[in-house]
Formats: structure tokens, sequence, C-alpha cells
């Protein structure tokens, strides 16, 4: 019991990004706690708008003024190297814009405690109450998604799974209308949530048994040292990536998504669909690419059979969907097959970083894709909420063309059209993945690309070539924050399908050095 | 002797498994959860122990605090369903399917 | 004379030749998205991008006009649009100029014409926007250097072409005609796309410099092939036969838009894509350039037959409109002699084609929106200015002597004549229906005694509209002569699309010419017998077959609804019979059986979370399982 | 043969007991209810007094228990902390101080929010 034990290095600077967007939810609480219940928005909106735009400006500045990192910080536990840079930019970006859409009125519950139809909730929405704790509590989830992506040990990755989740799970439940299906997809998406964290902590302590750390590092070269012929390896990871898989919506751990997205309030879907998903990735990349990357014989097979699952899953199963937003549940569980497709196509140093390359600047532009969309979903009305139904689109078109033409956009984003970010986002995938060696994952990917396509436009035909109906739902005027998400998403899907050069270098050049170790 | 630990934790671990699957409430199916995590924290233990390093005890600190934030959140989010339905059994949540 | 090559450009007004297109652009955007907000001043800023755009173009053309001929060919380059495959960039030359200045010029006439036009009508701010987009689009079409971004600009016109025919959604009719251009179209664009593709498949380029050179290596199968399918997307959007049906009921859209778009510009871009391409897939006797005369030729007789049965004057002209492309495409189809005259009509019959819309727009604007000339009559007197530019405008379709129409389209047939006797002739025929359909339009509008209705208080249109009217009516007397007299626009044309090797001489007194002549005499003198001198039924008479044959459009809808339709509903209802729930769509056979599959597979989501918590464990069991027997073998 | 099979074997029979220890309970159990079986359990007395459908309780005891393992989950860090104080040194002083600040932030919250009060 002598002898000071030596004080950890941490990084602050590197890590301030994720501290500013921390520090602002810790406030953001405060600010539950001591200001007036009125003006709490009114506070709440400025600071956290201006602490995720200040992450990304010190994101900039970090990558412009002093490059990229080449040591993991904060004693390695924590990895800010260029391909988490630009993920962190991606999840800030896409988490500002989804802040404007929670931003708007009218989507949160009046009283989350209060039982649907009760007096009491009539009371409180009489008294315009609203849980202004919805913006502290997607600080803290927006937090835990860029803590998930660049964590470089797998306790930090799984506290970050955590903080990342928990609020979602809160947040879920707590849409306005049909609050049922809001509180069952609130408690579907915990429990599997955490049956699933369960499977991922479970393998961690396998993964940890055999390497002896938890290091991504050190489990690389304990692959090395201790040899790879260990069942309690491959069961750790195994279920290391049950856990994963079952963020992104991986077929078969895919059953939840449909369900918490059509249940969950939209804006919230937005967030989850877009910031979850990167984040997510960002994850799957460092686990299999950085700690498993000698493996990859092992898991590549397998995970073949799971990214083929997963896009055919979701591409045929969105064919019948009835509810638009089901519909853009099971096209994310396409994309996330077509994302897999890039993290099976590894090779030599030059081979990955082309194949992360794409990775990163497909995250970009289906996060954005998908924001907007979920934000035309926003607007298009019924007496008792959103019209999820798709049949209650029918005609949209010929009600209000310049809403279903945006919509019409985006799916065709969604399907690939060129001239849409979508289709580079593609190419950017497919073209590494062939010079990789994963030809048959691209024509199977092609194959459900075109399936999607299908059901993509079988929505346009039914905004444009139907009649709309006699009591069809209406087009909510925008407030203003909705209406920039809008167009910043259809902005930024044009100008990426139509000059996506500069963002393509970029992309190249945050995953030229690839991971730290 | 620690393999014993780790067959006491891998039972753990697949009687809280199997009863997510097999039980009704959702307060009992969320304990099973927890008894999953509690296996978890045996082997991180036991794992600590066999190789002498102390990163396994201390992973399952941070294990149990996890754990608790998400009985806060999960018993919060049971209750307000509970509340509604006036039944916590999962299988009464169905709304949302095909 | 072979064309010039191709030289990189910066700098000057032609460096900035992007605004052309960036200006309306910017228009069409500000006025979609500024909402209601820019309802008072939105027309105007539509007439101002259109005429800086023309501006720009002039400007251009100018620093063209002060180089010498073989240095005529600029390119600029403006991004990497595909890295590897495309660079996006503007190839400025005589031909691409030519269609720019059309397309501002007679554009921002439209436009201008269109603020009166449209004064009453709530949704002006959106038409300009249309309007603007639909300048923009087409100017990339015909400016950019690639198939790929003739192709953006070529889906951007169908766009703006399918808003602005359905623009009174309100009415039935329009929102079916939007839908009918709309589909045909895809059948067309379908054809170029898949020819864009073989086009880079088989040369690794699509951008026209490197194309042209190195096509008369390729295979001629291929180049038969790629010159079928761009036909095909030509077909489509100039309306030529078998893809003519949707013109007709595309006048469904206010008149400025029939004017502008389905006169004067759009559909004239499949004469631009063929002449463009015509050195590298349609030479002078391949089994191409062949199709595309006999295309030519078949659309003009069938233009002008139908022409002649129509009561509605913006269908009257609807024919004439395919009839006069049908031309075009017949010259375009004849090499560099035929392209000098098929681009000299194309900017001629722009002007005087324009003139007879918007006059009849002006018509229709004194007459309460009547389109029946059977109601009108004797108009002459009410409205002396639309008159007077009307009837200019007929003399020069009709190719009255020393008009706009006289050079322009003896020289077409000259030309014909002297490849093939039989198209010759054929096109000397359909001038005589020409005469005779045309003649039938003015005699029955302003000739004859007044058959409206009570309520119709016919009065001359206000000065924004008139004026537009003169000045296409002075461009449709003296434009022909000055373009084809003293080969100004051969000379102009050659270093683009090549020249013949001696100057083209245009004989005033040839046996085709006469006979031209005598036979639109005819036809004139017919119609004066029938509708000038004799009563007009204002009922139309039951007529006989031949006429009902015209009425009907050939049958076109018909032959298009049993080969075309109906295979199409009859999969369509196969497929919605395999959409379970319902939801209508348009679904082919193949995603029928995927449909299927999906309607069964979906019923495994059951809604119960611990049926998903047991196929997470299944699926990890799976999974370390496979992993286990992976990394033992 | 290798050391950790055993593991699997184990978890396999492990997962096999738990699935039929379930699975006969309901054939083998004694199916007698009676009343006292259906109250709620309150230190084997009837609880007083006798709640409105079915012996549950008001939520307050809940949030009660729920602040509770928040706030005492804490201790896990704050023991570990205090045993090795001296060798800590200022950096974990900071860091605890830090922890603890956070901590009540929370506590700040649930208290403005009436979280504490009883009625």
């Amino acid at each position: 019991m002598n002898g000071a034990i030596e004080a950890p290095t941490i990084e602050y600077g590197q890590l301030m990004p994720m501290l500013l967007v921390f520090g602002a939810a810790v406030v953001g609480v405060l600010i539950e706690a001591l200001a007036p219940r009125y003006l709490r928005k009114a506070i709440h909106v400025p600071v956290t708008l201006l602490s995720l735009a200040g992450a990304f400006a010190l994101i900039i500045l970090q990558a412009v003024r002093d490059g990229v990192p080449e040591q993991a910080s904060a004693m390695g536990a924590i990895a800010v190297d260029g391909p988490a840079l630009f993920i962190w930019g991606v999840i800030l970006v896409l988490a500002f814009i989804s802040m404007l859409l929670i931003n708007d009125d009218d989507q949160f519950v009046a009283q989350a405690a209060a039982v649907p139809g009760s007096p009491e909730e009539e009371d409180a929405v009489a008294q315009g109450g609203a849980h202004t704790e919805v913006y502290p509590l997607a600080l803290f989830a927006i937090g835990g998604m860029l803590l998930f992506s660049s964590a470089n040990d797998l306790l930090i990755m799984f506290v970050a799974l955590e903080v990342m989740s928990l609020p979602l799970y809160l947040l879920c439940g707590l849409a306005r209308r049909r609050r049922l299906l809001s509180q069952e997809a609130s408690v579907k998406y915990f429990l599997l949530g955490a049956f699933s964290s369960g499977f991922f902590l479970y393998g961690m302590a396998l993964v940890y048994g055999f390497a002896g750390t938890v290091d991504l590092g050190g489990i690389s070269s304990a692959l090395a040292s201790v040899g790879g012929q260990d069942s309690l390896l491959y069961i750790g990871v195994a279920l290391l990536g049950v856990g994963l898989f079952f963020k992104i919506g991986a077929a078969p751990f895919q059953a939840w998504k449909p369900d918490v997205y059509q249940g969950a309030p939209t804006p919230i879907t937005a967030l989850m669909a877009s910031g979850t998903l990167v984040a997510a990735f960002g994850a799957v990349l460092r686990v299999f690419w950085v700690a498993l990357g000698n493996l990859d014989w092992d898991w590549r097979p397998v995970m073949w059979a799971v990214a083929i699952l997963t896009m055919v899953v979701g591409a045929i199963l969105a064919i019948t969907q009835t509810d638009i937003k089901r519909m853009l549940a099971y096209s994310s569980i396409a994309h996330a097959g077509f994302l897999l497709i890039g993290v099976i196509a590894t090779g030599d140093a030059e081979q990955n970083s082309g194949s992360l390359s794409g990775i990163l600047f497909y995250l970009l532009t289906y996060g954005i894709t998908t924001v907007g969309a979920f934000a035309v979903v926003t607007m298009v009305r019924d007496a008792g909420g959103e019209a999820g139904h798709l049949s209650r689109w029918a005609g949209l078109g010929k009600r209000s063309p310049l809403l279903a033409g945006i919509f019409a956009f985006f799916l065709l984003a969604f399907a690939g059209i060129p001239l849409t970010s979508g289709f580079f986002g593609k190419y950017a995938v497919f073209a590494p993945a062939v010079s990789g060696g994963a030809l048959g994952l691209v024509v199977v990917g092609v194959i459900s690309s075109a399936v999607a396509a299908f059901f993509y436009v079988r929505v346009i035909v039914l905004m444009f070539f139907s009649e709309p109906a006699a009591d069809g739902p209406t087009v909510a005027l925008p407030s203003v924050g909705t209406a920039a998400v809008v167009t910043i998403a259809a902005a930024a899907t044009v100008v990426l399908g139509v000059f996506p050069q500069p963002v393509l270098d970029l992309a190249d050049q945050a995953a030229s050095a690839l991971f730290i170790r | 002797m620690t393999t014993h630990y780790l067959v006491l934790s891998a039972l753990l671990f697949a009687i809280g498994a199997v009863g997510v699957l097999v039980r009704r409430n959702a307060i009992v199916v969320f304990m099973c959860v927890e008894l999953m995590l509690n296996a978890c924290n045996l082997a991180f233990v036991t794992f600590a122990r066999q190789h002498g390093n102390l990163d396994g005890q201390l992973i399952a600190f941070f294990v149990m605090v996890v754990a608790a934030a998400e009985v806060v959140v999960g018993l919060a989010i049971i209750v307000t369903i509970f509340r509604t339905r006036r039944s916590a059994s999962v299988d009464d949540a169905n709304l949302l399917k095909y | 004379m072979e064309p010039v090559e191709i030289i990189q450009h910066s700098g000057g007004v032609i460096g900035v030749a992007w605004l052309m297109i960036a200006l309306p652009l910017l228009g069409a955007a500000i006025l979609l998205l500024g909402g209601r907000r820019t309802d008072r001043w939105g027309h105007l800023l539509g007439v101002v991008m259109s005429l800086a755009s023309f501006a720009v173009a002039v400007l251009a053309f100018v620093e063209l006009l002060g180089m010498s001929g073989d240095q005529r060919r600029r390119e600029i380059e403006l991004f990497q649009f595909i890295p590897g495959m495309v660079d996006m960039g503007l190839l400025i030359d005589p031909l691409s100029i030519a269609f720019a200045l059309l397309i501002t010029g007679v554009g921002s006439l439209i436009h201008i014409y269109s603020i009166g036009y449209m004064s009453h009508d709530p949704g002006r701010r959106r038409f300009f926007s249309y309007l603007n987009l639909f300048v923009a689009a087409m100017l990339l079409l015909v400016l950019a250097d690639n198939y790929v971004g003739l192709y953006i600009g070529w889906e951007g016109v169908g766009l703006a072409s399918y808003l602005l025919i359905g623009f009174w959604q309100h009415k039935p009719s329009a929102a079916t005609a939007a839908q009918k251009a709309f589909i045909v179209n895809r059948v067309g664009d379908f054809g170029l796309a898949i020819g864009v593709f073989l086009i880079w498949t088989t040369f690794g380029s699509v951008a026209y410099g490197p194309v042209f050179q190195v096509a008369g290596q390729a295979e001629q199968g291929v180049l038969t092939a790629i010159g079928l399918l761009l036909l095909l997307g030509a077909c489509g959007k100039s309306a030529q036969l078998p893809l003519q049906s949707w013109l007709l009921d595309a006048m469904e859209g206010p008149t400025p838009v029939s004017a502008l778009i389905h006169a004067a510009t759009m559909v004239t871009a499949g004469v631009y894509l063929v002449v463009r391409s015509g050195a590298a897939f349609f030479p002078v006797g391949s089994t191409a350039a062949l199709v595309v005369t006999v295309v030519g030729v078949a659309t003009l007789l069938a233009g002008a037959i139908i022409g002649t049965a129509k009561d509605d004057i913006k269908k009257g002209l609807a024919g004439s409109t395919m009839s006069q492309i049908g031309y075009m495409m017949l010259g375009a189809g004849l090499g560099p002699v035929g392209y000098v005259f098929a681009i000299g009509h194309l900017i001629t019959h722009g002007f005087f084609k324009a003139n007879l819309f918007l006059g009849a727009g002006s018509i229709m604007h004194a007459m309460n929106d009547e389109v029946d000339m059977r109601k009108y009559g004797g108009l002459r007197k009410l409205l002396p200015v639309t008159f007077v530019t009307f009837f200019i405008g007929y003399l020069a379709i009709i190719g009255f002597p020393l008009l706009s129409g006289y050079f322009t389209k003896d020289g077409i047939i000259e030309t014909a004549m002297h490849h093939s006797p039989v198209l010759g002739w054929l096109a000397v025929l359909g001038a005589g229906i020409t005469g005779f359909y045309m003649s039938r339009m003015v005699f029955m509008t302003f000739f004859g005694q007044k058959r409206w209705a009570e309520d119709a208080h016919p009065h001359e249109s206000p000065a924004v509209m008139t004026v537009p009217l003169i000045i296409l009516s002075i461009g449709s007397i003296f434009l022909g002569g000055y373009l084809v007299l003293g080969n100004t626009l051969a000379n102009w044309l050659a270093p683009a699309v090549g020249g013949p090797e001696e100057p083209i001489e245009f004989h005033f007194v040839t046996t085709p010419g006469i006979a031209t002549l005598v036979l639109v005499a005819i036809g004139a003198a017919f119609a004066w017998m029938k509708y000038g001198r004799a009563e007009v039924p204002v009922v139309a008479p039951r007529g006989s077959f031949v006429t009902t044959f015209a009425r009907r459009d050939l049958y076109g809808d018909a032959i298009n609804e049993s080969l075309l339709m109906r295979p199409g509903q009859w999969l369509t209802r196969l497929a919605v019979f395999f959409d379970n729930r319902g939801v209508d769509g348009v679904v082919n056979g193949i995603a029928a059986g995927i449909g299927g599959t999906s309607g069964r597979l979906r019923r495994i989501q059951t809604g119960f979370a611990r049926s998903y918590a047991l196929s997470i464990l299944f699926g990890a069991a799976v999974v370390a399982g496979a992993l286990l027997l992976v990394g033992n073998i | 043969m290798e050391l950790y099979l055993p593991i699997l074997v184990l978890a396999v029979l492990a997962g096999g007991f738990a699935v039929f220890s379930v699975a006969i309970a309901p054939f083998t159990g004694p199916k007698r209810w009676n009343r006292a079986k259906l109250d709620a359990y309150e230190c084997g007395i009837d609880p007083t007094p006798q709640p409105v459908g079915g012996g549950r309780f008001p939520l307050k005891y809940m949030i009660t228990a729920m602040l509770f393992i928040v706030f005492d989950i804490e201790i896990i860090f704050l023991y570990p902390w205090a045993v090795a104080f001296d060798q800590l040194g200022v950096f974990g002083l900071v860091e605890m101080v830090l922890f603890i600040a956070t901590v009540l932030v929370a506590y700040a919250y649930v208290w403005r929010r009436k979280g504490l009060d009883w009625d």
C-alpha cells in the first residue's frame, strides 16, 4: 500500500467533441431541474443544437489543425482515428437534423406517466405539458453513439452500447398519438435489446477468457500468440456478433426493427435509423476488422450468410408492407445487408481502405436520405396523427406534388437510381467488394436492390397514378425545422448524387490510414 | 478449480436465456435478463482469476452499474405499459406485427 | 468536309456557358421553394432568368462568331461526374448554340406572352417555375458534351413536360394526358437509356468527342443497334410513329406550353439527337439512316392526315407539328445536306409554329377558351393583329414562296428527291395535304360567317401577347431566306456536323418545287370551296371512313391499346391478384412471385416479443455453430 | 480434447435442464389454490387496508426503490477509490468529484421534480 499509482493520460482535446455532447446532456438535466417549465424548451433547443454544431466544429478543427491522431486516446480505450472522425462527423450531422425534427411540436406525449385516454392525460394535454426531457435523453443517446463507434476496448463498447440504447428505449415510448403502439414498441425494444446485450456481454466474457484482455488491439495480438483454434474464442465471437448484428438489424436478429420503427415517434425513428445504424457499423468494423482481423477466414463465411439473409429478408418482406414506416424499416434492414458486403470485402491494406471508404460514404448518404424520408412521413397526417397506412398515400402526388416529388426522390435514392446519392453509395460499396472477391454477394446485392427498387417504385406509382381518396390525409404545413430537414436532406441527396467527388475524397482520406490499434 | 465457476456461469446464463423465452410476465422476463448479466459477471471474475489480472473484476463493477441503470429504465417502461393495459404479459403487447 | 476537332476551352463568355443552364434552374428553385411569398413577382423573375440565359447565349454566339471555322467547337469541363466514367462538361459548337439561341429566344418570348395569358391563373408562379425548369433541362440536353448529360436533360424536359401538360390537374383530361405523355415517353427513354449504355460498353466512354472518333471501328451490327435505340428515344420525344399518340393529348396543357414545348423546342430534341449522332450512328446509306427517313415520311403523312380532320384548333396544330417534325426527321436521315435543311426547318418551324400556337392561344383568350373551330368564323375583323400574324405563320408553313417555310421545306423535299424519288414524292404529297388542312384552319377561323356562342365577346389580346406574335411573325417571314440563301446555315453548321464538299445551291424553279406549289394551291382551293365559301356546320358531320380514321388519330390509341396496354393491364391484374392486401400498384410478373413469398414470410413477424427473442437465440446458436464448424475445419 | 469443450457440453446440459424443469413444472406441481396464496405477501399478515383490484401497491414504492438502486450503486465506484485513495492522488480526487457532481445533477433533477416527496 505504498507508492502512488501513476495517473492515466487522457487526451481531452481529442475527446472534446464527445465530452461536449455529454456535457450538454448533463446541462440539459440541470435545466430540467432548475428552469421553470415554460422556459425549458427555449433553453434546451439552443443548448442542444449549439453543442452538436460545436462538437462538429471541434472535429473539423481536430482534422484540419492537428491531423488524425496515431495513438488511441485515454490509455487505449478510445480510438479517435480517421474513420472515427468521419463517423463522428456523420453522426453529428444526422443528429443535428434529427434534432430539428424532434424539436417539432406535437410529436411527443404530454405526460408519459398518464394512462392513455385517462382524465390525467386530458389534463396534461390541456395544460400544454410536454416532456422536454427528450432533449437531454437524445443527447445522451447521441453521446453514446459517438462513444460506441470509437470504442477501442470491449468494456467501453459495452458501456457505450447501453448509454446509447437506454435513452432510446425511453424515447420510443413517448409518441403523442397511438400511445399503445408506442409503448409496445418501447417494451419490445427494451426487452430484446437487453436480451441481446446479455449475449454481447457473455461473448465479451468468453473473449476475455481467451485473450486475457478486452482491448481490441490486445485481442488481435492474442489471436496470434494464443492460437486461433479455441472453441471459447469462436463462441465468444459469435455472441459478440449477435449483440452487434442486433443493433444494425441484420437477419435473423432483425425482428425488432419494423415493430420499433413503426411504434416509435417518427423523429426518434429517424434518429435511430440514421445515427444508431452509423454508430453500430462503426463498432462492427472495429470488432471484426481491428480485433478479429486475423480471424477473417473464420468469420467471413458466416458473415456472408448473414449478409445474404439480411438483404433478401429486407427486400422481400418490404414488398407486402402496408405501413410506410414499416416499409422504411425493412428497407433499412436491406441497406444494413448492403453495408455488410463492405465489411466482408477485406484484403490487403489498400483493399480494406477502399471498402472502408465505401462504407463511410454509404453511411452518410443513407443516413441523410433516411432522416429526410421520415421527415416527410411526419408531415402527411390524418385526423389521428400520421397517416401510416400506404393506402392513405394514394394520390398524394395530386394533392401535394412538391412533397410527393421529394419523397419519390428519396425513395429513388434508396433504390440507388443514378443522379441520387444512393447510386454512388451503392457504387462505392459494391465496386471495392467486387475487387475484394465478394462478387457473389454483390450479385445478390444487385438483385435485392432490384427487388427493393420495385417496392419503392410501387409507392411512387401509388402517389402519382392513383386517385386520391376523398377523405385523404392532409399535408401539414411544416414547421421551420421540418422544412429545413426536408430541404437539407433533399439538397444533400441531389448534391451527393451529382457531385459526390469531394465527399468521396474525404471518405477516402478518412479511410486511408484505416483504424489504429 | 475455476472451471466449476465457469460451469455455474454457463448454467445461469442458459437459465436466464430460456427464462426470457418461456416466461410471459414482463418483470420475470426482465429478471431473467438480469440473471444473464450476472452470469456474465461471474464469468468475468472467474476469468480474471484465471488470467491473474484485475480487468475482469473491474468489468464486473461496470456491468453492475449498467445493470442497475437498465433496471430503472426497464421497470419504468414495464410499469407504464402495465398501467395502460392492466397486464404485464409480454404476449399481450401484440399490436405491431407482420 | 468532316466535323472539326473539339478544342478544350476556358475563359470568356463560353467559359461560363453553364450560366445558361444555372440561371433558369435557379429561377425554378427560387419559385418552387419560395412558395406563396414569391407569388407577386415570381413571373417577372422567370422572365428575367430566361432573358438572362438568352443574353448569355447571344454573347457566347458572338464569341463563337469571332473565331475561325475550325476553332468553333469548344468544350468546357465542369466537374467529374461519375469517377472514371463520365466527366461532365458542355460542348459549345455551332449546332448546340443554334439550339440554345432558339430555346432561350423563343422561350423568352413565350415567357413574356405567358404573363398575359396566365394573368388570371392562381398557379401562375408554379407555371413559371416549371417553364424555367424546362428551359434549364432543355439547355442541358443540347449543351452537354456527353450522352449521359443529354439523357439527364432528356428526362428533365420529360418531367417539365409532364408537369405542364398536367398543369390544370383539376381537369381529368389533363391529368390523363400527362400520364399518357409520361408513359409513352418512358418507352422511348428506355430505348435511349439502353442505347447510351450500349455506347458506354462498346466505346468505354459516353463523351461525344471520343465516341465519334472511334465509332467507325465498331462492328456494323452494334452501330445499327445503337442507332435504332437512339431513334426509339427520338421517336418518343419527337412524337414520331409509332410513339406519336401522346402529342395530340398533350394539348391539354396551357397554350404557351404547347407553343414552347410541344411545337418549338422539346419535340425537336429527337431531331437534335439524330443530327448530333448522325456522323457516327446514322451515316448516309446505313440501315439506321434508312429507318430514320422511313419514320420521318410515315409521320409527316400521318400527321398531315390527322390535321385535316381535327376541329380542335390546337389538335390540328399538333397534327401539323408531328408532320413538320416528320420532315425534319426525313432531312436528318439524309446526311450533311439533309442536316442543314433539317436544322433550318427546325429553326423556322420553331418560329412559325410558335407563332401559330400563340395565335391560337390569343384566339382562345378572345373566345372564352373555346377550341372548336366550328364555333369560330369571321374573326379577322375582330382580331386584326392576331389575324395578320396567324396568316403570316400560315403562309410560312404551307411553303408560300419566299417565306421561311418555303426555303427549308423545299430544301428537304429536294434533297429527299435526290436521294430517293419515292421519299421525295411522298414528301411533296404531304406538302399538298398541309396546304389543305392549314387553309381549312384559317378559313374556318377567320373567314365565313360568325358561328360563336351568344356569350362570347371576341376582343383583341393585350400588347404583352401581341408583341411576341409580331416578333415571331417577322421571323416567320425572313428567317428561312436568311438561313438558306448564301449558305449561311450550311457554313455555320459545317464545323459541327460536317458539310457537303461544294456549297448547296438553292434552286427556285425545280420540278418538285413547282409540283409542291401546285399541290398546295389545289389543297388551299379545295379548302376554300369546302370551308371558306360554303357554310360550315357547327356540329361536325359524320363524314366518310377516311375522316373518321383521321379524327381518331389514325387509330393510334386503339393500336397502342391492343399491343401495349392490354398485356400491361393483364400483367397488372395478375400482380394485384398476388398483392394480398390490395394496395394497388403496378406489379410485374417476377415480382408477383416474390410478393407471394413475401406475403407468407411476413407472417413470421408474429408481433410476440418472445418469438423474436427465440429467433435471436436461434440465430446465436446457428452463428456460434457455424463459426465453430468453420474454425475447426 | 480441448480445455473448454466441457463448458459447451455443460451449457447444453444446463439449457436442457432449464427447459425440462420449466416444462415439467405445470404437470408435476400441485395446483391447490387458496386465498392466502393469491394474496399479496406483506410480512405474514393480511395487507391493510385491503387494496382494491388485487393487492397492488402505489407506484411511489417503485419510484423510491428505483431511486435507491440508482443512488446506491454509486458506492461501487466510491469503495475502490476510498481503498486506494492515497495512491490515486489528485487525479483520482478530481475524477471522483466530477463523478459525484454528475450524480448530484441527477439528484437535483429528482428533488426539483418532486421525486422525493411522498405525497
